[in-house]
């Protein structure tokens, strides 16, 4: 009897679980304006849990800036954004972190004086609670805690494979590499939204296709609902559940890879088909 | 005085050394454990709270005391056995060095299975042979990576019925019917023994009864021609090796090995599973392949095994870090290397060195062979060997000099391991050592080595004709290397035994013998010499990318490739002169001095492996090199300067693809013992 | 060449996150805690322990404080000498309101309001960064450094307008005050300098620490990790002034025996800042080696044109010292511009690949 | 209490004129005194992104290095003349020996080399010309001395010193003189270029370590006049240092690379110091000037953090 044959992977499919999914977070009609120039105008739409969301579109387009909105940093002036439905009102970009949101950057923000480790370490900050004075005595409470969470940390590590990397000061390392342990840091908050900023950008060919695989495997192993901005239309097509097209700050376009790959008014705005 | 004083080493002495060895093999094994599992229940009495195994993962070195191992190993046979898995049954083992893939070979034997490790970085059509020829109903593998191989080969291994994975990862959305985590496998067998204790007794019993004639692994040998064959090797074969090669270097159970090289060798087998089992030393599994160098340096192995080529980076690592160091530094690292070079080895061979020179070593020690042997992490090394191919007499007694205490072995899968070895004191750098404990050795008529030990395999699986050609029936082994024994007892091994052939002038012919010498020359990393039933000797070169580009560095050379460097008129300068330099030597060996290199050409591409031009061990093919190269080979005889040749390749990520080239050819002038030299007679 | 790190592993993360992992530093560490605690209360002459060591070790420690703000948390300070003068006369006027409490409590608690007065003048860190920040603690410095000299209460109404230390016992030996013996004093300096030290490499290199340098390395990324920049700083800003302040305490207690308000002017704090820059931002080790350099290099410059047979006036020396050490400075941020502990780093990092480059 | 702090403060103004003009003179001279070193931090920041420390010493080296040579017997425009070579010198040495080697650190390591620096020139002063203050040879140089009174009809009179007006005019002057060198010059220019776009700036051809040389010798130039003026009001000393450091607040009010933000800076600090002082001092005790700069630049940034004339900044990740 031949037991292999026939069961290679069969996942579940796709289109059952994606009926089920419930909302993570809704943006509904937000504007953004800095001194006059809009950035984000009346934009809406939602992301489900569990999903890879994608934001494309022409440089300039606000992407970054919905990123910003999403995460606190700015505040839209119209519009609200509920999360985990909350409607949320005015908050710090630290609050939308403790609510479980994480993010990476379009140029890297990692923090250079630190090694590999301590950064993914500093993502695990709002987990960990010892107080000034266990932290001083070390012994004790703070060295369990810091193990525990080292411990964490180390499944990040094995995760995206850079073991050889550990204890290397970030400044150190190639681009791609600093990527991932951006990556890593964000994950180490084990955050129920993952923001991530272009996180192909600058990369070869062979490093997109890890990175590639690192998101899938996250949102795979994890459940981690994954919203990304990316230029790369193949990685996005290939990864995202759902695109988002946003041009000039306005949303144009909505819906499954394909049907927005097919969108006319996706392609003008690639093309720069002027409006 | 003598190291085999204490085991009756049998050159010479057959019938009566066959006997002694069961003597001995009995008291070296107190108790007469002649099983891995049986020993493992020893270990875990004797050792209990010793480190049976490491790993770094997670940032540290995980580790597990003998008493530890024994349980995951049982709990983890026990899983197995609630799978199906049933005496007689072969397991495949695929993956990097893990203590996880160690154990299930002990749990496999626990249930009377075979443990069949495999090369897991060989191609899937590879792996499919030897899967389906051992006929495995089981694998444990490491990682998706291997899962996936496994089962895209589904269909060429009709036996196999289950998969145990150790990383988990990846494998979520896989239907795992067949499929089980490690984990989970031994969480299962640790429940089972929670619900009905006894059948820890029960485990036990089932291999109380075990022989040490019992088969105990199946290694597959690369082999340089035809089909891999499945080499059957019994507890006995392994047990009896092991405990021999254990008291002949005086190894016990505070050692410390490095588990780095493929599970499917023999040597990582013996070294890493059978020595570590019945010395019950320490054996420690690195992270991963990326990170060798540091978790060598973090264990710092007091027991170390390499084929030669790791040494030769480590000296050419140190060499070309050494380029870029300050003046007085590198004018301090050279001086004390001469001095090593001087009185190292003497001092390691404890002949007498005068006071001075004495002190001036320790100064070096100090300063320049502590530190180096600090960074390669072999500081507190004991013993070391080096076997596989012949190791470069420069490489070797460099580290020797640094008061390494490194040897050469040599050995075969089908003698588990051990044939002969150098004695502490008596290292020779163009022999490979004396028979080791227990072994007998002959030359046939046709200057074949030929040994017989308790080493010897039990024959080939399902292939007794091979079993035939290679065994005799009074247990005598071919080697297939050609060979002499020195005045001292110390065999030197010349070439394999079909490849030594005869020029049409009759003189002799060992290719193996020519290459061995060029690639001496750290400018040279690879050599086919051609001329059995030619009229003179041709030789293709691979220069060494890493030496000769270093080279380019310092003199600003700028090449955009492998070929353009390798085509470099100074390259080939170079090559010449080493060239010249064999055929210096080869004149002054009166058996090997009609084969002198008269021809020779830089190859435009790097032999490879994913080209089938190397086998996995990186040894040459030289008949599939012979076709592929036809038209280079009939220039090298046909007297032409260049020759243009297109040749197809693979790329790394699997494409092929084609390269074209016009090499160049050069002819070398003949030398005679002694310093005159005659023109090359076209 | 000394290190030889073969062989040793870590087999727990207890082990692998311990403050010094390996072996040689903690032998190293050890030698110096010997020579420290036995050595140079053996050998050494009061003189020394007077004029170098006692010095020494308050400016060490005040390098600490400054370190952990400006080195870890990026927060540019000119107002340390300020911060310290506040620990000075709380611990003063500790000791006056309670004469017989023992004084190194006082000491100690006198960072207490040092911290206390650092936050106040951090509050400003959150909107303003940099050079811009420097006013703001050049504030402090100027506005703390007036309320010594106008606040009569805070030197008990002293005529001349100086705090004096009263002599003052602690298990029966006298650790302050004029009659207190060098040793006993330098014994005191020493034990709240190291202890103060290992407790803060505790703190640098737990969660606290870490949240510290997030701020100073991004501090954008740092907020969208759930680090709230204004406790962080305020927190640096207390921690960072409260060891100030005990440093600014020992100074005039266990050194000086009697300060004015000049003793903690712009001038200490900027003698505190080359301590941090000269001997590395960002690192502990840093800060003693800044401290010695700073403090002990003109000592000895002032005995060299004695040693060398040359007569020069006193003031003349102490000019040439002036000149000295500022080109001393500046030679050593262009040959290192990331201080001593750096070229220590490199120096070690050389001995450890010995005899590779690399 | 609060009778004092809101009201008997600006009754005192208005029943007493005089006095508070003569405040304001006060404040305007020290205004302008500020003005002028913060003229020189301002030069140097704008051309190298230099925060120089060593303005305030340069500005009493530069004084000393005159008294000492005129008390040396060297004629006092001939002095003159020396002193500005000196600066010149100074200023070249600081190119070699400090800018060039430590170009591209960062601020914080720039600004402890000119503290170093301002070590060495204070140990170098002192070891040539001594620690003890010296007079201004004002009269020498031909400033005028002497004072004029002002009478405002019934309610009193106000004094002004000649040489606080010689001091107003001459930083007109040089304000002036330094606006037509930035504009009109070659050199000048070039500076703004360097000032905008280092890379700019060195694809015009303009070496950058001349311009260096070029600014540090022009910060020298204001250096020595701020030295002659502040010298001519009271002594050449090294307490002017203090003084120095309001530099900072001033060029927080007015912005880094302005140089009519420095004035603007300077005289809103010296109107308020004095103003401040002289009424509300004396509640707390007097001596509040040599804090309340700060405290007033303090509190301007917390509301606007980028200065007076700087623009606001929107963040970016």
């Amino acid at each position: 009897m031949n037991a292999f044959a026939l069961d290679t992977t069969t996942a579940p499919s796709d289109e059952t679980v994606k009926a089920e999914r419930e909302l993570l977070l809704r943006v509904d009609n937000v504007s953004l304006s800095f001194g006059g120039v809009k950035a984000i105008t009346n934009i809406s739409f939602d992301i489900q849990k569990g999903e890879i969301r994608a934001i494309i579109g022409p440089n300039g387009a606000g992407k970054t800036s919905m990123l910003n909105v999403i995460n606190g940093f700015y505040h839209p002036q119209e519009g609200t954004i509920t999360w985990q439905g909350q409607v949320r009102r005015k908050m710090k970009p630290y609050e939308a972190a403790s609510q479980g949101i994480a993010r990476t950057f379009q140029n890297v923000a990692l923090f250079k004086g630190m090694t590999t480790l301590d950064n993914i370490m500093s993502g695990r900050s709002l987990k960990m609670h010892r107080n000034f004075f266990w932290q001083m005595l070390w012994r004790g409470p703070a060295e369990k805690e810091e193990i525990e969470h080292r411990r964490k940390v180390e499944d990040i590590i094995d995760f995206l494979e850079i073991q050889a990397i550990r204890k290397t000061p970030v400044g150190r390392l190639s681009y791609g590499l600093q990527k991932r342990v951006e990556l890593g840091r964000a994950l180490a908050m084990e955050p129920d939204l993952l923001l991530l900023d272009e996180p192909m950008a600058g990369m070869n060919l062979e490093e997109k296709e890890d990175m590639s695989r690192f998101i899938l495997d996250v949102n795979q192993e994890f459940g981690t609902t994954i919203a990304l901005i990316e230029h790369d239309m193949g990685v996005v097509m290939d990864l995202s559940d759902r695109v988002v097209v946003l041009d000039y700050g306005k949303k144009i376009a909505d819906g499954p890879p394909e049907e927005v790959q097919a969108n006319q008014d996706v392609i003008d705005a690639y093309l720069g088909v002027s409006h | 005085m003598e190291p085999f004083a204490r085991v009756q080493s049998g050159a010479g002495a057959a019938p009566e050394g066959k006997k002694r060895h069961m003597a001995g093999s009995a008291s070296a094994s107190p108790r007469g454990e002649d099983t891995f599992p049986k020993i493992l229940l020893r270990n875990a009495k004797v050792f209990g709270t010793r480190t049976a195994f490491r790993e770094k993962d997670f940032g540290i070195w995980q580790s597990w005391t003998w008493s530890e191992v024994c349980e995951e190993i049982r709990a983890f046979s026990i899983g197995l056995k609630s799978l199906g898995l049933q005496a007689g049954d072969k397991v495949a083992i695929v993956g990097a060095n893990r203590p996880r893939l160690y154990w299930s070979m002990v749990a496999a034997q626990a249930l009377g299975a075979v443990p069949v490790p495999v090369y897991a970085d060989s191609v899937a059509e590879e792996m499919a042979y030897v899967l389906g020829h051992a006929e495995v109903a089981f694998a444990v593998v490491q990682d998706q990576e291997q899962v996936d191989k496994l089962i895209s080969m589904a269909e060429d291994v009709p036996s196999l019925k289950q998969i145990v994975y150790d990383e988990p990862r990846g494998l979520r959305d896989y239907e795992h019917e067949h499929l089980h985590d490690f984990a989970s496998v031994q969480a299962e067998g640790k429940a089972l023994l929670e619900k009905t204790p006894s059948l820890a007794g029960e485990w036990e019993e089932g291999f109380s009864g075990g022989k040490g004639a019992d088969i105990a692994v199946m290694l597959y040998t690369s082999g340089t021609t035809g089909r891999p064959k499945g080499v059957m090797l019994s507890f006995d074969n392994l047990v009896v090796s092991a405990i021999n090669g254990n008291v002949f270097d005086r190894l016990d159970e505070t050692e410390e090995v490095l588990a780095y090289l493929p599970m499917a060798w023999i040597g990582d087998h013996v070294f890493s599973l059978a020595q570590a089992f019945t010395a019950g030393y320490c054996v420690n599994c690195p992270e991963s392949m990326d990170t060798i160098d540091t978790d060598r340096r973090e264990i710092a192995p007091t027991y170390f095994f390499a084929p030669p080529r790791v040494f030769e980076t480590m000296l050419t690592n140190i060499m070309v870090r050494m380029e870029d160091a300050g003046k007085t530094k590198r004018r301090m690292f050279d001086y004390f290397m001469g001095v090593a070079r001087k009185v190292g080895e003497k001092i390691l061979n404890g002949e007498s060195v005068s006071l001075g020179d004495r002190l001036l070593y320790a100064l070096g020690e100090f300063c320049v062979y502590g530190p180096l042997k600090n960074r390669m992490g072999l500081t507190r090394m004991k013993v070391g060997y080096t076997a596989g191919e012949a190791i470069g007499p420069e490489i070797f007694r460099f580290f020797r000099s640094l008061g390494l205490n490194l040897k050469q072995l040599y050995g075969q899968t089908e003698a588990s391991v051990y044939i002969t070895l150098q004695p502490d004191g008596e290292i020779f750098g163009d022999t490979v050592g004396k028979p080791a404990p227990d072994v007998e050795l002959k030359i046939a008529d046709n200057g074949e080595v030929m040994y017989r030990s308790p080493g010897v395999f039990v024959g080939y699986f399902k292939n007794d004709q091979a079993t035939a050609e290679t065994k005799t029936p009074d247990g005598w082994v071919h080697t297939g290397d050609a060979g002499i024994i020195a005045d001292n007892g110390h065999l030197k091994i010349i070439d394999r035994a079909k490849d030594v052939g005869k020029l049409t002038d009759g003189s002799l012919f060992a290719p193996k013998y020519i290459e061995n010498k060029l690639k001496f020359f750290p400018n040279i990393k690879e050599a086919v010499a051609f001329g059995h039933e030619r009229d003179r000797v041709g030789v293709f070169i691979n220069i060494d990318l890493t030496a000769v580009g270093s080279w380019a560095e310092r003199n600003n050379v700028n090449y955009a490739s492998y070929q353009e460097l390798a085509a470099n008129p100074d390259v080939y300068r170079m090559i010449e002169e080493h060239v010249d330099q064999v055929n210096r030597d080869l004149a002054n060996e009166p058996m090997m001095a009609g084969a002198q290199i008269r021809r020779f050409l830089v190859l435009h591409k790097e032999l490879d492996a994913d080209d089938g031009e190397l086998t996995r061990t990186q040894k040459v093919r030289r008949s599939f090199i012979a076709e592929r190269y036809a038209p280079l080979i009939e220039a090298l005889y046909d007297g032409s300067a260049t020759k243009h040749v297109r040749t197809e390749v693979t790329f790394e990520d699997g494409r092929k693809g084609a390269i074209e080239a016009t090499v160049e050819i050069r002819d070398m002038p003949v030398h005679v013992a002694g310093e005159g030299f005659q023109e090359a007679a076209e | 060449m000394f290190y030889r790190e073969a062989g040793q592993f870590k087999t727990s993360y207890k082990a692998d996150q311990a403050l010094l992992p390996i072996l040689q530093d903690r032998i190293g560490l050890a030698v110096i805690l010997l020579t420290a605690f036995v050595l140079i209360p053996v050998f050494a002459n009061d003189f020394f322990l007077t004029s170098i060591m006692i010095p020494f070790l308050v400016f060490a420690l005040a390098a600490i404080g400054l370190n952990v703000l400006t080195g870890f948390c990026g927060q540019l300070s000119l107002g340390t000498g300020a911060f310290m003068g506040v620990g000075a006369y709380a611990a003063y006027k500790l000791t006056s309101i309670f004469p017989d409490a023992n004084v190194i409590l006082m000491v100690l608690l006198s960072g207490v309001f040092s911290a206390a007065i650092g936050a106040v003048f951090g509050l400003p860190s959150l909107r303003i960064k940099g050079l811009y920040l420097a006013v703001t603690t050049l504030a402090a410095q100027f506005f703390l450094e007036w309320c010594f000299i106008r606040i009569p209460w805070l030197y008990n109404y002293n005529a001349s307008g100086a705090i004096e230390i009263p002599r003052r016992e602690v298990f029966g030996v006298i650790v302050s005050g004029a009659e207190a013996t060098p040793i006993a004093r330098y014994f005191v300096v020493l034990s709240i300098t190291a202890g103060i030290a290992y407790l803060m490499a505790n703190v640098l290199r737990g969660r606290i620490g870490r949240s510290w340098m997030m701020i100073r390395d991004m501090d954008i990324a740092a907020e969208l990790m759930g680090i709230r920049p204004l406790q962080t700083k305020l927190m640096a800003f207390a921690v960072s002034s409260f060891i100030c302040g005990v440093a600014g305490a020992m100074m005039v207690f266990f050194w000086l025996n009697a300060a004015e308000p000049s003793s903690y002017s712009i001038r200490l704090s900027f003698q505190i800042l080359f301590m941090v820059i000269l001997g590395g931002l960002g690192s502990l080790a840093g800060s003693f080696l800044g401290a010695a350099f700073i403090w002990i290099l003109p000592v000895i410059l002032k005995f060299v044109p004695g040693l060398m047979g040359i007569d020069m006036a006193a003031e003349t020396v102490e000019h040439a010292t002036f000149m000295i050490v500022g080109a001393l400075i500046i030679f050593f941020l262009i040959v290192e511009p990331h201080g001593f502990a750096r070229l220590w780093q490199i120096g070690k990092q050389k001995l450890r690949v010995w005899p590779f480059p690399y | 209490m609060l009778y004092d702090i809101f009201i008997d403060p600006f009754v005192q103004m208005y029943e007493m004129p005089d006095f508070f003009l003569q405040v304001l003179w006060e404040g305007f001279v020290a205004g302008i005194l500020y003005a002028l070193i913060a003229l020189g931090f301002v030069l140097i920041f704008k051309a190298s992104g230099v925060f120089n420390f060593a303005q305030g010493i340069m500005v009493v080296f530069a004084g000393l290095t005159l008294v000492g040579l005129n008390e040396n017997g060297v004629p006092a425009y001939l002095a003159l003349l020396l002193t500005i070579a000196v600066m010149g010198v100074l200023a070249y040495g600081v190119e070699r020996v400090v800018m060039r080697p430590l170009v591209n650190q960062p601020e914080i390591i720039l600004l402890m080399a000119t503290i170093g620096l301002t070590y060495f020139l204070i140990g170098f002063g002192e070891f040539v010309f001594g620690g003890e203050p010296k007079q201004m040879i004002a009269e020498q140089l031909g400033l005028p001395t002497g004072s004029t009174a002002f009478e405002m009809g019934e309610r009193g009179l106000i004094i002004l010193q000649h040489i606080d007006i010689a001091a107003a005019v001459i930083a007109v002057v040089m304000v002036a003189a330094l606006g037509v060198f930035f504009n009109k010059t070659r050199i000048g220019r070039a500076l703004r270029a360097v000032a905008d776009d280092h890379q700019a700036a060195l694809s015009v051809g303009i070496s950058l370590n001349q311009i260096w040389a070029i600014v540090w010798f022009a910060a020298g130039l204001v250096a020595l006049a701020t030295g002659i003026m502040w010298g001519a009001r009271s002594d050449v000393s090294f307490a002017l240092e203090i003084v120095a450091f309001k530099a900072l607040p001033v060029l927080i009010l007015g912005g880094f690379t302005s140089i009519p933000g420095a004035i603007v800076g300077g005289l809103i600090i010296g109107f308020g110091e004095k103003i401040g002082e002289l009424y509300w001092g004396g509640l707390v005790g007097g001596g509040i000037e040599s804090w309340l700069a700060y405290i007033i630049a303090l509190i301007f940034l917390l509301f606007r953090p980028q200065g007076l004339f700087g623009e606001r900044i929107i963040e970016r990740i």
